[in-house]
């Protein structure tokens, strides 16, 4: 393994190590829930771009597709049946994700294209098609079962000057999906399935694994885990932006890649991509801890990045 | 003969601020059957795609481009183009703009930082620690309005200002996370002062699920609608806007008194609430800036009496 | 020497250009195609365009090369140069040379921003989305900590202004700019041992590294001339909206990239050819103006953008037969 | 000329032959690869389908595999039709293929690649399964044994990326007798492989047939054709021409048949007369890999090295070539020390290296040969302006093209549309392009027929004739017997013995590669 999930970790350890060391309240549990909190949205769409970095392609849609499923999904139940149980409006978030997805699966397949520009041009059409036609506004007044979906802490902890702080019941839903992509990926036949068309496609399809199979099956995959994140953002945010989310793909990718996996596809683990999230959002959740002042941040998030990057690649080569 | 046309350019098409500025655009036109008015903006919140927008208006040779800039100094440029071409140029929220006729503010900026700032000590007491947000550090009037509660602030020695100008990057969420990350670094601070349009959104959800709704002081500009449900629980203390869609309706006007080739003088009647009595001052290039005093302030109590 | 090709690619992005000036002519008149429109779309070409070259030699050097850092480097560029020139030379009384100051001192910081990442992808070896990526945030970064975050005006300097505005020969300065660095760029590409190496390159590394190629050099070359374009990008913002700012152009990441595989520029690797790009740009310049004339919301003209592309893609590699063969079983 | 064909009368089995094709035809544009074959494959017997590189033989089993559809034609197992054949139908029904290019996925592991495709067959290619872990496993470590290597738990879970060729040429055979297979396909399965590992796929493919398995050897090799018996199906030009028993004809009958023309497979190398001295390499080292590595050699003397996996015959030409550099020792090129430590070091010298993988590490495939053939000089091709000078470059490569015998239709059309045996040529032409002073050639002949081989010999000779320096690493002995002067033989990261090649026999030589009494005699 050239990028072990282990070096992510050891990377999150000196972050969390220097930061403690500069600002002490960093070892508060608020701030761990902040960060795990912070880490949901991220994840799912990070464990979405996992599978399809793994298959060998890359996807920059998820983004408009989430932004597209909570802003849509939000109005229909708004609008139709204002009291849908939260369960139905994630599953419905989870179809409408998958639909996009499989979409961006059936061209990149059927057009013999590169996902990269497939997926830019899937991204273009979901997100001005969503703005030109369903609609703009900011919007507050979202179901009552996902303001209480968002709403809902699993612990509640009260600090010395009496605030408190919620770890959110929704971090679930990331644990659920990790593990169910863990299983997916290492103990389903598709799961290897990916693996091998992301190995070399071409080979795999001439040992019999179905390459339209496999790339309708990950891109919707990345498809219903953001169409879920979608509603779980709009759920925790308590309102639905329909500019939301745009530009996040980037990060998110680069997530993933310091989690491990290669840009080139066949490889990357969920461990490794969960923990390259934290990494992420660990740096980005710190910056006012320790004192960078803003105009500061970006240069500061910057240099860890591309020192976050050579230090895996001059690991990489060493091994 | 055509009519003449007067087109808005908003920062980004599609914001419930602009949306409500829109119907301000709408029933200028609506009401003077000599012009025609409409409003675009670009899609994304980018000075340079507002630029480009600007710059097929210049080609198509519309009478008047009243615009509201992501960022004057980008505008400089093609706006100069557009003068020289014969297109009457109006602008609002940028007093420092050099190539335009005349800017149209709804409020002096700093002392709108101030009144925020006044309002913020009152709620705190006169000390503790306070932070300001901005949209973007890019945002003239955000960093005006933090600037001009800076100074305000000097006022009172045991006011603290902590970590300010915070970037929220004009998303909800961004401006949660780092108002999170401020309590924790200041869990003793009692004052937030938002920039963008939804900073105070964040900020309220912030305070809110740490349960310090009646131990901090949340200001800043926002919509009635968009904030009802924080002022409701406390977690927003009030909030000041001025009608986007008075300043849409004042721009057109103007636009088509400079077509007329009518003069805005000190202390005119522009016949909208706000501007009844403006002020008129030079401006940065030879264009002039008018002022009026069309802020609108908000808290529990009044703001279901705004619709928007 | 060499036959001019005509291929799909080349066709498909004639006929839009061809297409938009005719929609143009009807949908709006006169007004769309008289010449001052011409200027002002060609005019509006090289800040992207510039940019969108970048992107495709980054693309082409293979191995999932991508520029992610131009516009901030572009922006970074113009920020600096202005930042540190302003207090030197007087531009009200020195204009000329304060105008050619400002070019190499953006060329300077494009030139060496374009080292950096070069250093970090060749020399390093770091992924370039990463490394661009980590970059982009640090431009963009030394923008702000410049300026504080605000714009840095630079006013009417001549030379300077003429060059985002005036014309040679009825032809916006700026834009013939763009077509001789485009030709260039396409002659350096076709014509030398470099860019026959890049081509090499993307197209088998671990082929070109048996064969002697320095791929290192020819790497860390690529990302440093994709940071010169970017500067000159700048440059051309500068003269255009006569400011300097760290954060315009941030829709451009996208638009650029999506101009150069629109221009069927290969993100694996090993193919692109300029005229394409620069027939890509236009079209979509012209597009975009099109829509703007006709008061058609800009959402919308995203959407035809992202439609546009689909079908280009759909058109240049569809094959019906395998897909219903496959679909059968 | 068409033999006719002997020995089938045997099997005196009337029932159906397990699989037979009937006027096979493809066309890829406007190439017709195959011109309506027919063959029939019979359970229990040995194939070996011979030919010209690009003859068909690939395409024909891609068909038979279901890899690829055919244009034309009827294709029956157990003596029913056949249509739309895909890759999981064709193993459901026991057709397993070893291809060329091993078609191992690279980022799997060892047992993933053995075991994965039987449960994919038992789900009919559907990928909604639930992986049976231990199975996969166990059905790893049988068919691992069956070719004899380690089935131990860190080679199972090995990628395979990381494996040398002639492991994951083991593997890939491996894979195809995992589970019951009525035929297995072979193609090429030998080029990566040492004699010793051959003599052991000659026992895999008799316990196969003795089983009942039949199985079908694309080869360009007659003498694996002559030692394991069995039928020849000889194809020219998309076409069967011939089927034989192997047994009755000779290798020359064989070789004519193919190729129709007479081929001499006696020694080339006629007397030489040696130049001054070219190259001395001195204790040369690579830790790891090989250790104090010695060898001198003339202008003019064509050196062979061999050795069995991971003799360090690899690694060594790899540090000649300054892929990957050695860490002691010291290189010497006519008197001069030389510094190795990037290919373009090597070029600058006067070194080329044609390596081993034409296909991953030589050729831009989609490029032209010519862009082939010129990389090397395109800095001596330019001309005042810095510009690549195309009539000259043009010229050159038509030059080498001519020189070399590669039949192509124009050095602009892209390498990839050549056969294997022109594409070795355009990888040596590229290096004659530095008139180079040294030429080492990794693995010259794998993968190309026998036809071709002959005119790549006889281009080696000439050039060791025109004085150049050539050493060849390789793994067939009878190529090294034809073409060396020397032959150095390495075991174990070290030289144990050079044999002068003139009238050495090739059992004395094989024996060389593991007789531990050579290393104890020195
Ligand atoms: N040395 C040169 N002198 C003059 N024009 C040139 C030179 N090199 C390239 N051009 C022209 O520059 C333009 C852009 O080059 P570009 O690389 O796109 O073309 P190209 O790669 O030559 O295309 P093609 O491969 O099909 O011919 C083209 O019009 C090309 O003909
Ligand atoms: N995918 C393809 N596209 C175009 N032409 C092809 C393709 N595959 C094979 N060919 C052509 O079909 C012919 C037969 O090729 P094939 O690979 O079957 O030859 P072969 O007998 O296996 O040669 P070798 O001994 O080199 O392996 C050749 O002319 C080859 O160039
Ligand atoms: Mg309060
Ligand atoms: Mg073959």
């Amino acid at each position: 393994m050239r990028h072990p999930p282990a070096f992510t970790l050891i990377l999150i350890v000196a972050v969390s190590l220097v930061v403690g060391a500069i600002n002490t309240d960093f070892w508060q549990v608020s701030n761990l829930f902040d960060i795990l909190r912070a880490s949901v949205v991220r994840g799912l769409f990070a464990l979405g771009v996992l599978v399809v970095l793994a298959s060998g392609g890359i996807d920059v849609s998820f983004t408009a597709i989430a932004a597209f499923v909570m802003y849509a999904v939000t109005m229909l139940v708004v609008n139709v049946v204002p009291d849908m149980p939260i369960v139905a409006i994630l599953a419905l978030g989870a179809v409408g994700g998958a639909c996009f997805g499989a979409l961006n699966g059936v061209l990149v397949h059927a057009l013999k294209a590169p996902s990269l520009i497939v997926t830019i041009g899937t991204q273009y059409v979901i997100r001005s098609f969503l703005l030109t036609f369903v609609g703009t506004a900011l919007f507050m007044n979202i179901p009552a079962a996902m303001d209480a979906f968002g709403k809902l802490a699993l612990f509640t902890h009260h600090s010395a000057n009496g605030s408190t702080s919620t770890l959110p019941a929704f971090v679930l839903i990331l644990a659920i999906a990790s593990l169910v992509t863990w299983w997916v990926l290492e103990r389903t036949l598709i799961g290897r399935a990916v693996y091998a068309v992301g190995g070399n496609a071409g080979v795999a399809e001439r040992l019999g694994y179905n390459l339209r199979t496999v790339r309708i099956f990950v891109f919707a995959y990345a498809g219903l885990l953001a169409g879920i994140a979608g509603i779980i953002h709009v759920s925790s945010n308590r309102l639905a932006n329909p500019f939301d989310l745009a530009g996040a793909e980037l990060e998110i990718i680069a997530a993933v890649v310091l989690g491990g996996a290669r840009i080139t596809g066949g490889s990357g683990s969920v461990i490794g991509t969960l923990l390259g999230v934290v990494l992420i959002t660990l740096v980005s959740n710190v910056l006012i801890l320790v004192g960078i002042p803003s105009t500061w941040q970006l240069v500061i998030v910057g240099i860890f990045i591309i020192l976050a990057g050579g230090i895996f690649s001059i690991r990489g080569r060493q091994s | 003969e055509e009519k003449p046309s007067i087109v808005t350019v908003v920062k980004v098409t599609g914001e419930n601020w602009f949306t409500r500025m829109a119907e301000g655009v709408a029933a200028y036109g609506n009401d003077n059957d000599t012009v025609a008015t409409s409003q675009i903006g670009p899609g994304k919140a980018d000075a340079a795609q507002q630029a480009r927008l600007i710059e097929d208006l210049v080609a198509k040779k519309v009478s008047a481009i009243a615009v509201v800039p992501m960022d004057a100094s980008s505008l400089e440029g093609v706006l100069k183009r557009a003068a020289q071409r014969g297109i009457k140029v109006v602008t609002h929220e940028a007093d420092s703009m050099k190539n335009t006729l005349v800017d149209i503010e709804a409020f002096e900026n700093k002392a709108f930082g101030a009144r925020f700032n006044e309002k913020i000590a009152e709620c705190m007491g006169k000390s503790g620690k306070w932070t300001s947000f901005v949209g973007s550090l890019g945002s003239l009037t955000h960093v005006q309005w933090a600037d001009g509660g800076a100074e305000n602030a000097k006022k009172y020695p045991e006011m603290e200002l902590v970590s300010e100008k915070n970037e929220s990057f004009n998303d909800a969420n961004r401006a949660y996370e780092k108002a999170r990350e401020i309590l924790r670094k200041h869990p003793d601070i009692k004052g937030f002062q938002g920039g963008s349009a939804i900073d105070v959104i964040g900020i309220g959800r912030a305070v809110e699920e740490a349960g310090l709704q009646d131990k901090t002081c949340v200001f800043g500009i926002g919509l009635p609608k968009d904030t009802g449900s924080y002022l409701e629980s406390g977690a927003v203390d009030g909030i000041s806007f001025w009608d986007p869609k008075d300043a849409g309706y004042v721009m057109n006007k103007v636009a088509d008194m400079v077509i007329k080739g009518e003069e805005i003088k000190d202390g005119m009647d522009l016949g909208v609430p706000g501007y009844e009595k403006v002020t008129v001052k030079k401006g940065a290039g030879d264009g002039i800036i008018v002022v009026g005093e069309a802020w609108v302030d908000v808290d529990k109590s009044n703001y279901g009496k705004y619709p928007f | 020497m060499v036959a001019f090709q005509m291929d799909r690619q080349l066709g498909f992005l004639a006929t839009v250009n061809v297409a938009a000036i005719v929609a143009g002519a009807i949908l709006v008149g006169a007004s769309f195609v008289e010449l001052y429109n011409f200027q002002s779309m060609a005019s509006q070409v090289p800040e992207l365009g510039f940019l969108a070259l970048g992107v495709m030699l980054a693309m082409m050097s293979g191995n999932g090369g991508i520029d992610l850092s131009g516009i901030a480097l572009a922006n970074l560029s113009g920020v600096a140069a202005y930042y540190f020139l302003r207090d030197v030379i007087p531009a009200d009384e020195a204009p000329l040379l304060f105008t050619w100051s400002l070019i190499g001192l953006a060329l300077g910081v494009g030139l060496v921003g374009g080292m950096l990442n070069g250093f970090l992808i060749a020399k390093v070896g770091l992924t370039p989305i990463i490394a661009t990526l980590g970059t982009q945030l640090l431009f963009t970064g030394l923008a702000i900590v410049l300026t504080n975050g605000s714009a840095l005006s630079i006013g009417y300097v001549e030379p300077l202004d003429d060059f985002g505005n005036a014309t040679i020969l009825s032809v916006p300065q700026c834009f013939a700019l763009f077509l001789v660095v485009a030709l260039a760029i396409g002659a350096i590409l076709r014509f030398t041992p470099f860019g026959q190496r890049l081509l090499l390159l993307g197209n088998n590394a671990k082929a070109a590294r048996y064969a002697g190629i320095p791929e290192k050099r020819i790497l860390f070359l690529t990302y440093t001339v994709c940071g010169l374009l970017a500067s000159v990008a700048g440059i051309v913002i500068a003269a255009r909206t006569s400011s300097v700012k760290w954060d315009y152009g941030t829709s451009y990441v996208l638009i650029a990239i999506l101009i150069a595989v629109m221009a069927g520029v290969r993100p694996e690797g090993g193919y692109g050819r300029v005229i394409c790009v620069v027939l890509s740009a236009t079209s979509l310049q012209m597009l975009s103006s099109l829509f703007n004339f006709m008061n058609i919301s800009n959402f919308f003209r995203d959407l035809a953008w992202g439609v546009l592309l689909l079908v280009f893609i759909a058109t240049s590699g569809f094959d019906f037969k395998a897909w219903f063969r496959a679909a059968r079983s | 000329m068409q033999p006719q064909p002997t020995g089938g009368e045997p099997h005196l089995k009337p029932a159906t032959p397990f699989l037979e094709v009937r006027n096979i035809e493809k066309h890829f544009g406007g190439v017709r690869a195959l011109k309506g074959v027919s063959l029939s494959i019979e359970a229990g017997n040995i194939y070996h389908l011979m030919g010209e590189n690009g003859c068909g033989k690939s395409t024909l089993i891609k068909i038979i595999s279901g890899a690829q559809g055919a244009d034309a034609g009827e294709l029956l197992i157990d003596g029913k039709t056949v249509t739309g054949l895909t890759p999981v139908a064709a193993l459901a029904a026991g057709i397993e293929t070893v291809y060329q290019d091993f078609s191992l996925l690279p980022n799997l592991s060892v047992a993933e690649n053995i075991g994965l495709t039987q449960q994919l067959v038992s789900s009919s290619g559907k990928l909604a399964r639930r992986l049976d872990i231990p199975k996969m496993r166990a059905t790893a470590e049988r068919a691992l044994a069956a070719v004899g290597l380690p089935a131990s738990r860190t080679f199972l879970s090995t990628r395979t990326d990381e494996l040398p060729m002639a492991t994951r040429q083991l593997i890939a055979i491996a894979r195809a007798i995992a589970s019951d297979a009525r035929l297995v396909i072979m193609d090429e399965p030998t080029t990566a492989l040492t004699k010793h590992e051959v003599d052991n796929l000659i026992g895999v493919a008799d316990r196969l047939r003795a089983k009942g398995v039949a199985v079908l050897f694309v080869t360009h090799k007659l003498d694996e054709c002559k030692s394991l018996g069995g039928r020849a199906i000889i194809m020219r030009d998309g076409q069967k021409v011939a089927e034989c028993d192997v047994e009755d004809h000779s290798k020359a009958d064989l070789a004519f048949w193919m190729t129709g023309k007479v081929l001499d497979d006696t020694r080339q190398r006629s007397a030489v007369t040696l130049g001054e001295k070219l190259l001395n390499v001195e204790k040369l080292s690579r830790t790891g890999f090989f250790a104090d590595v010695s060898l001198s050699l003339r202008k003019g003397e064509i050196i062979g090295i061999t050795g069995l996996l991971d003799s360090g015959r690899n690694e060594l030409a790899l540090a000649l070539a300054g892929v990957s550099p050695a860490d002691g020792g010291g290189v010497f090129l006519e008197g001069n020390e030389i510094r190795l430590g990037k290919p373009a070091d090597a070029i600058a010298s006067g070194i080329g290296y044609v390596p081993e993988d034409r296909l991953s590490e030589g050729l831009f495939l989609s490029q032209s040969i010519k862009d082939n053939i010129v990389v090397p000089v395109l800095d001596r091709l330019r001309n005042a302006f810095g510009i690549v000078d195309g009539r000259r470059s043009r010229a050159l490569a038509e030059r080498t093209v001519d020189d070399l015998q590669v039949v192509s239709a124009g050095v602009d059309k892209p390498v990839q549309s050549l056969s294997g045996g022109n594409q070795q040529r355009v990888l040596i032409g590229r290096w004659l392009t530095i008139e180079p002073k040294l030429l080492i050639l990794h693995g010259p002949t794998v993968g190309v027929d026998v036809g071709s081989k002959d005119t790549i010999y006889r281009i080696i000779q000439r050039l060791a004739g025109d004085g150049m320096g050539v050493i060849i690493i390789s793994d067939d002995l009878p190529e090294l017997l034809q073409n060396c002067d020397r032959i150095m033989v390495m075991r174990k990261g070290r030289v144990v013995k050079t044999f002068a090649a003139e009238g050495l026999a090739e059992d004395v030589l094989s024996r060389a590669l593991t007789d531990d009494t050579i290393a104890r005699l020195q």
